[in-house]
């Protein structure tokens, strides 16, 4: 499905979804608040994107900006859903209730960014050892053990 | 005195018997093992890489023997020998030439079926006394297997006693006849899958399934004990190989003399290679399905065996 | 469109024979197998034959401060041959295999950067002989192909010509020696373009007697009545004209082939006749209005501006139709000759005018006022018969999808009041009176038919080059046909064959760079900025906008360059700088003619083999050995020195089935 | 004497009496882990009441050391992704470079990389059906399997030099051109190859045994696969119809024609024999590939050495051996990648084994583990 055509069926469907709507490089690019992420991506959801491809987050300095790609089998598109959450006491509702594939995915994000998801039944450090401090993907984690390369390029 | 006498040279000639079919089966499987994949095998030391079971040996022998600390260090150390010993004795009651078993006895065919079930203990010991959960579990599972084993193993072989009319080998040595050999095929089959079983070669390696449980109850032994399970495990090979070609297909019979032990040697052979061919093919079975090959598809096939035959001689 | 993959047993008893069916055939596959010939390796007693391998220990092939770098210099005949064989072995550096005329621009610069700015001159006139008037005018592709453009910015190879020549003045002197005479055959060129110079100059190093005829009273052709003189001044010119002619050339002045002396005598005479004429003639639109008074063609226009240095548009409004460079040039010099107003119409749009970029923006910071997407529609004429104005019609595309020149026009008309009209809009060679007397003749569109690869005409005694042949087109260009005309000349007169072996050479393509980052890039990194006159100041006469570097910005500039496939490492730190795990340590001394490597550390026991280094290497001094096996027994032997990776390469040699092609596994030098 | 006391458990039984639990650690230096994972298994006699995966022992932080680097110097950290299938982590890691700094791949490149990519399809299912082998038992299997493996490897290493790390893909085309006689001989392996599988087919899947051993163990559902974000031949084998060549074409798969296996049951069976009947396939797609393959350029025009796209985030996938592969880059407009995220299907794959392996026997623990085809450098990263 083209991308022009999936943002037409999407605000047909879910009017209010329509604004936060954007394309990025050729991708689908829907941008709630926090606080309307479940609720986003149970929309999406029931709108046919049956498959949580992947969990991340991008340490935006002030903020953590979560990203959530989508798949869609039956409309053969993807789409990313992106929510910004402040970097003091980073807290988000688990989407482990709409799909089980967030279970691992949102344990790898609170691991290395250290955002908690709430709901999720087994919230823990899944890559780190579990008396690990810190959130090394975080752009202001040190370790003295960290080599900074040199700044020629 | 004189018994205690023969038997020390008995014991030193099944041990050196036993060493030299390891030795050159520990080769012979490599070889095959080795052109089955695509390799060649061992090739460097001697002739065909005929050497490198001895300089195997000799790293075994030199290796470090290593009792880990926390091992029951008496029943660890005399587990192999328990394994090994019953292995050894089961040889004596093979009939190798006209007239020549080393112990002649009249329930030669229930010694050899039962003998080698005492390795069972020995087993189950190492794995217990290792300490760890791998060896613990292989240590179980070849009890549950030998034991389950045992039974269609004796019942394969009871249709031939069945036909001798006598359990003493060289009985059934000078009774048997050629047409027996389509009559006992079933039985002969049993037999090979349930002494496959017996000896934990491919597909009934469970104990030591190496992709689960890390050579279970062998894991924590190394250098001459671990040289000893091994010795142990070629030494059951060459018995239900030998002791098949003897009563399920005539062991020397058929060419005089002497020569019959060369005749019994090359089928035993036969059934060996067909042994470690079958372990080079097919995959290993789970628990479970071992249990249910052993008690629903051995046991009945022997059984119709057994059957067949007492029909075939009350029709005689 | 699905396989399935599931693939059950049938049920009941087919399904049991197909299970006992199942064993049987596994033990068939593995006997099979086991009787069939062994696959792998008997070691270590077999032969192994391995496939080759190139990802083994790096190694360099040359260091700067011990190895030369190779400058190509030969004579006119064997010159396309040296560039012909570094063009297969893929080692022709991007500036030189992008020059028409392949000037060694990166001999130019490593001598430079020896401190050898006359030996850099000569270097560079065996195939520009020119330097110092090229290193003004040139419009440079050697700089656009510049490997360095990759990592900041090219290298400034036209200013380091016009340096060169600065430099060689002082010496020209003691420099210059006449060639010898060896051969009997005496050539008349007609003209003294560019073109028809290098022709002679070229014959003149091979020993013949070389004529140049040229009508006008000063020498110099196109160079001299086109290019106008803020570019090139005059003295450049004719110093270096004057060199030729002390190096031994017959320069004919005011002589015009045709007028003064027939073409036929010239057969007569001499025993080859290259005809180098140029283009003379500008192209006017036959549009409404076009023969009022006011209109006029570019080269008229700027003949008149070169020679007289006044234009007769003094206080007049000027408006010049045409986005090349010849338009630019008619603007600037109407600026220069006393015009108030000068504006630049043309066909295309900004981003499409076929001038040169770093032209319309000097022209524009002059006061140029450029109009662009406008096509000229009817010259507006007062009741005088003179020049009122001029109808544009604006412009929506100039070329079709194709890229072929089919403008498309919209419906909006503008009207331009202007006191004079220039076309600058195309050029046309005059050569009825040249050729009259020989056996010549021309196409109905006024063209001489010439072979465009050996530069000969219907008449095997006279051979023709430049513009006449090429069309308008730049000055290098010419030069580039000069030289293959000199060696055409050659040929016939020495009784070979013109054309055996000669085939048009191919350009080796060179990438189109994006412009690179240059945040953060200073210092010796950054090219040298070319010293130009203040824009009010130079617009109010001729004096040369462009200025010449010191002798200190020069050094540094010529030791920018990276002597590209010179295989030799130059320390240019680029491996070090893309090395992902840091295993790589370059150290250079950088003094003006002291530029040494004294440093070159690979720790092999960081290295990943990933071979970006000796992607990034711009020398290809860097490569891959066949060298696989690296066992060694103290880790110190891991790091590699300078000395090491030069001996680096009895590694285990690639025996793989191609292990005779270029560049892989290649160990031996 | 016996067992150590940590290692067994006493659980209460809801009815009041208690079972003794075995707890046995299966890994991280274990067999057929495939690699360093550490799978706690609770056992009851055999059966495996729970199983945790723990991973993180191969965790070598490369989405943090992609911050530190320059686009170019990231590639050979994607080769450390999934160091059987370097190849796919190289190319998803340079289609969402070439997306995010706007770079035209030529067609022979793309061709190339499509070639290598089917190439190294079967060298990963080769490993993977190898390794069911070897899991299960079957060491001849395991050999016949790294046989075909291996000729593959061998035209790696004459094409780029390396037997695991290839580096091959990079940002805007392929390192190298195919050397004299690469194809001739490539087309040759396709051939014998078929054969190869034929064998393979017959022996292991074929085999009573190994059916017994795979079928009806490890059954995920289709509804489940979905949910639980599987991708590859995991998802496949559970009926799932989803690969991104098909449904979301990339690069010139949309002018090959090849069909997508997929299998009925979702057992173990069924993805391991998914995996097997994708390289016939991949084959029919390196021949077609070649027989389209044209001369050109193998790297884009004017790619600079520094690259420094624009701001902003891209994304792109493509099916690995082991499911949907994707990179998520973003940029900060400097030449080193702001964040750079590797969606690995391995990872969402192994989220999947507690709940395959629960209620099996330890033997089917290793068969499941193998069957979703783990490889720890991607799972941990």
């Amino acid at each position: 499905m083209k991308i022009t055509d999936l943002r037409d069926h999407l605000c047909q469907v879910y009017p209010d979804l329509c604004p936060l709507f954007s394309i990025e490089f050729g991708d689908g690019v829907l941008a709630v608040p926090c606080g309307n992420l479940f609720d986003a991506a149970s929309d999406l959801r029931d709108l046919g994107f049956d498959r949580l491809g992947m969990v991340t987050a991008v340490d935006q300095a002030e903020e953590f900006e979560l990203v959530y790609r989508l798949q869609s089998r039956s409309m053969l598109a993807g789409i990313f859903l992106k929510c910004s959450v402040p970097r003091e006491n980073p807290r988000v509702k688990s989407l482990v209730d709409l799909w089980p594939a967030a279970l691992w995915q949102e344990r790898e994000v609170f691991d290395l960014f250290g955002i908690v998801f709430d709901g999720h039944p087994d919230l823990r450090r899944i890559m780190l050892p579990e008396d690990w401090e810190g959130h090394p993907l975080r752009k202001d984690y040190r370790d003295e053990r960290m080599i900074r390369r040199p700044d020629y390029i | 005195m004189s018994g205690l006498i023969w038997g020390a040279i008995y014991g030193l000639a099944a041990g050196m018997v036993i060493s030299l079919a390891a030795f050159i089966g520990v080769w012979g499987e490599r070889k095959i093992a080795g052109r089955i994949q695509l390799r060649y095998g061992p090739q460097e030391l001697g002739p065909f890489g005929l050497l490198q079971t001895g300089a195997d040996t000799l790293k075994l022998l030199l290796k470090e023997d290593i009792t880990p600390a926390a091992v029951d260090v008496r029943i660890f150390r005399v587990a192999p020998l328990i394994v090994f010993a019953p292995a050894a004795m089961s040889l004596a009651v093979i009939p190798y030439a006209y007239g020549f078993a080393p112990i002649d006895t009249g329930v030669g065919v229930l010694f050899f079926v039962a003998v080698p079930a005492i390795s069972v203990v020995g087993v189950l010991l190492a794995g217990w006394s290792s300490r760890n959960t791998y060896a613990t579990l292989g240590g179980l599972r070849a009890a549950a297997q030998m034991i389950s084993y045992e039974l269609p193993r004796t019942l394969s072989v009871l249709p031939v006693v069945l036909l001798a009319g006598s359990m003493r080998p060289l009985d059934i040595m000078d009774a048997w006849q050629w047409w027996w050999i389509p009559l006992t095929f079933i039985g002969f089959i049993v037999y090979f899958i349930a002494s496959l079983a017996e000896i934990n070669r491919v597909p009934f390696d469970l104990p030591e399934a190496e992709a689960e449980l890390v050579a279970g109850p062998f894991a924590d032994y190394s250098g001459i004990r671990w040289a000893i399970f091994a010795m142990a495990e070629y030494g059951g090979l060459v018995a239900a190989s030998l002791f098949g070609a003897a009563v399920f297909f005539g062991g020397y019979l058929g060419v005089p003399g002497a020569l019959g032990v060369i005749v019994f040697v090359l089928k035993a052979l036969v059934i060996a290679l067909l042994m470690l061919w079958v372990s080079w093919t097919f995959p290993r079975m789970r628990p479970d399905q071992l249990m249910a090959t052993a008690w629903k598809v051995l046991t009945p096939m022997a059984l119709i065996q057994l059957v067949l035959v007492g029909a075939v001689i009350s029709w005689l | 469109m699905a396989v399935n993959a599931t693939n059950d047993y049938p049920s009941g008893a087919a399904g049991i024979f197909a299970r006992v069916r199942s064993l049987l055939t596994g033990l068939t596959i593995t006997g099979r197998q086991a009787l069939r010939p062994v696959g792998t390796v008997r070691y270590p007693r077999e032969k192994v034959v391995l496939s080759p391998r190139w990802r083994g220990a790096l190694r360099l092939r040359g260091v700067l401060g011990r190895d030369e770098i190779s400058v190509l210099s030969a004579g006119p005949p064997a010159y396309n041959a040296l560039i012909d064989g570094l063009y297969r072995e893929n080692r022709l550096p991007a500036c030189v295999g992008n020059c028409p005329a392949n000037v060694d621009a990166r001999g130019q610069g490593y001598l430079l950067g020896e401190g050898k700015p006359s030996e850099a001159y000569e270097l560079v006139r065996e195939r520009n002989i020119f330097p110092g008037v090229l290193g003004r005018i040139c419009h440079h592709p050697c700089e656009s192909a510049c490997r360095r453009n990759y990592y900041d910015e090219p290298i400034a190879i036209r200013p380091l010509h016009r340096h060169a020549y600065e430099e060689y003045r002082k010496v020209a002197d003691e420099r210059l020696k006449p060639f010898t005479v060896h051969h009997d055959e005496r050539i008349a060129i007609i003209g003294s373009g560019p073109s028809g110079l290098t022709a002679a100059y070229d014959l003149m190093r091979l020993g013949y007697r070389v004529t140049v005829y040229e009508k006008d009273e000063k020498p110099g052709g196109a160079l001299y009545s086109g290019v106008p003189a803020y570019r090139l001044p005059r003295e450049v010119l004719h110093d270096e004209i004057g060199n030729l002619v002390k190096m031994g050339l017959d320069l004919k002045l005011g002589v015009e082939v045709g007028k003064n002396v027939s073409m036929h005598r010239l057969l007569d005479v001499y025993d080859a006749v290259l005809i180098a004429v140029g283009l003379q003639e500008s192209r006017i639109l036959p549009l409404p209005g076009h023969d009022a008074e006011g209109v006029e063609g570019a080269l008229p226009f700027l003949r008149a501006a070169n020679w007289k240095g006044d234009a007769g548009v003094k206080g007049l409004r000027v408006l010049v139709i045409g986005g090349g460079n010849v338009a630019v040039d008619v603007a600037r010099c109407a600026l220069r000759t006393g015009a108030t107003e000068v504006r630049l119409a043309c066909l295309e749009s900004d981003a499409e005018m076929p001038c040169h970029p770093w032209e319309i923006e000097e022209a524009l910071d002059e006061g140029v006022i450029a109009m662009c997407s406008l096509g000229p529609e009817e010259v507006l004429v007062s009741a005088i018969g003179s020049v009122r104005g001029m109808r544009m019609r604006e412009c929506i595309s100039v070329f079709d999808e194709k890229g072929r020149f089919a403008p498309e026009f919209g419906d909006e008309y503008t009207d331009i009041s202007t006191d004079v009209v220039v076309f600058a809009i195309g050029q046309a060679p005059v050569l009825a009176d040249v050729i009259e007397g020989s056996e010549l003749t021309l196409t109905d569109r006024g063209m001489l038919p010439v072979d465009g690869t050996v530069f000969t005409t219907a008449q095997e005694q006279v051979f023709a080059c430049g513009e006449v042949v090429t069309g308008p087109g730049s000055a290098i260009v010419s030069i580039a046909t000069g030289h293959e005309a000199a060696e055409s000349i050659h040929r016939y007169l020495q009784g070979q064959s013109v054309t055996e072996g000669r085939v048009v050479r191919p350009v080796p393509l060179y990438e189109e760079y994006q412009p690179a980052l240059l945040d953060g890039v200073e210092g010796e990194r950054r090219r040298v900025t070319v010293p130009m006159a203040r824009p009010e100041e130079r617009v109010t006469d001729f004096r040369p906008v462009e200025l010449g570097l010191t002798q200190m910005e020069a050094l540094g500039e010529a030791m920018r360059c990276l002597r590209c496939q010179s295989e030799v490492c130059v320390g240019c730190t680029f491996c070090a700088r893309t090395c992902p795990d840091y295993a790589i340590q370059v150290e250079r001394i950088d003094d003006p003619g002291q530029r040494r490597v004294t440093l070159y550390d690979l720790d092999l026991s960081k290295c990943c083999f990933c071979g970006l280094c000796a992607q990034q290497c711009p020398t290809d001094a860097l490569t891959h050995t066949g060298q696989y096996e690296l066992t060694f027994f103290h880790r110190d032997l891991m790091v590699f020195d300078c000395d090491e990776m030069l001996r680096s390469g009895e590694g285990t040699r690639a025996t793989g089935r191609d292990s005779g092609r270029e560049g892989n596994g290649e160990v031996s030098d | 004497m016996g067992l150590d006391v940590e290692s067994r458990r006493v659980v209460e039984v809801e009815e009041g009496g208690t079972v003794e639990e075995l707890v046995v650690n299966v890994g991280p230096s274990h067999p057929s882990t495939h690699g360093v994972c550490r799978v706690i298994a609770h056992l009851d006699s055999e059966i495996v009441t729970k199983a945790e995966p723990v991973i993180g022992h191969l965790h070598r932080g490369i989405e943090k050391m992609a911050e530190n680097r320059t686009y170019l110097q990231v590639v050979p950290l994607t080769d450390r992704l999934d160091y059987v299938g370097s190849m796919y982590a190289n190319w998803a890691y340079c289609r969402a470079v070439e997306r995010l700094a706007s770079i035209r791949v030529p067609d022979r490149a793309e061709y190339l990389r499509v070639i290598v990519c089917e190439m190294q399809r079967i060298a990963s299912h080769m490993m993977a059906i190898g390794s069911a082998g070897a899991d299960s038992g079957a060491v001849t299997q395991f050999v016949y399997a790294f046989d075909q493996r291996e000729r593959i490897i061998e035209h790696f290493e004459e094409l780029c030099g390396a037997r695991l790390t290839y580096n091959y893909v990079r940002p805007g085309g392929v390192s190298h051109d195919l050397p004299e006689g690469w194809i001739e001989s490539l087309l040759a392996f396709c051939e014998s190859h078929r054969k190869g599988l034929d064998m393979m087919d017959k022996l292991f899947f074929g085999n009573v045994i190994a059916r017994g051993r795979m079928k009806g163990v490890g059954v995920l559902s289709a509804e489940e696969a979905v949910a639980w974000g599987a991708s590859g031949p995991v998802a496949r084998g559970s009926g799932v119809e989803w690969d991104l060549r098909k449904h979301d074409p990339y690069s010139v798969y949309p002018r090959l024609d090849f069909e997508v296996p997929i299998g009925s049951n979702g057992d173990c069976y069924d993805r391991g024999r998914v995996r097997l009947l994708e390289c016939y396939e991949s084959c029919s797609i390196i021949e077609q590939a070649i027989a389209q393959l044209e001369p050109g350029a193998i790297m884009a025009d004017g790619v600079p050495r520094l690259l420094a796209p624009l701001p902003g985030d891209a994304y792109d996938h493509i099916e690995s051996a082991r499911g949907s592969l994707g990179v998520y880059l973003v940029s900060d407009g400097s030449p080193r990648p702001y964040r750079m995220k590797v969606r690995s299907p391995a990872f969402c794959n192994l989220a999947l084994l507690p709940m395959l392996a629960e209620g099996h026997l330890l033997s089917d623990l290793v068969v499941i583990l193998g069957s979703l085809d783990p490889v720890f450098g991607e799972v941990d990263r």
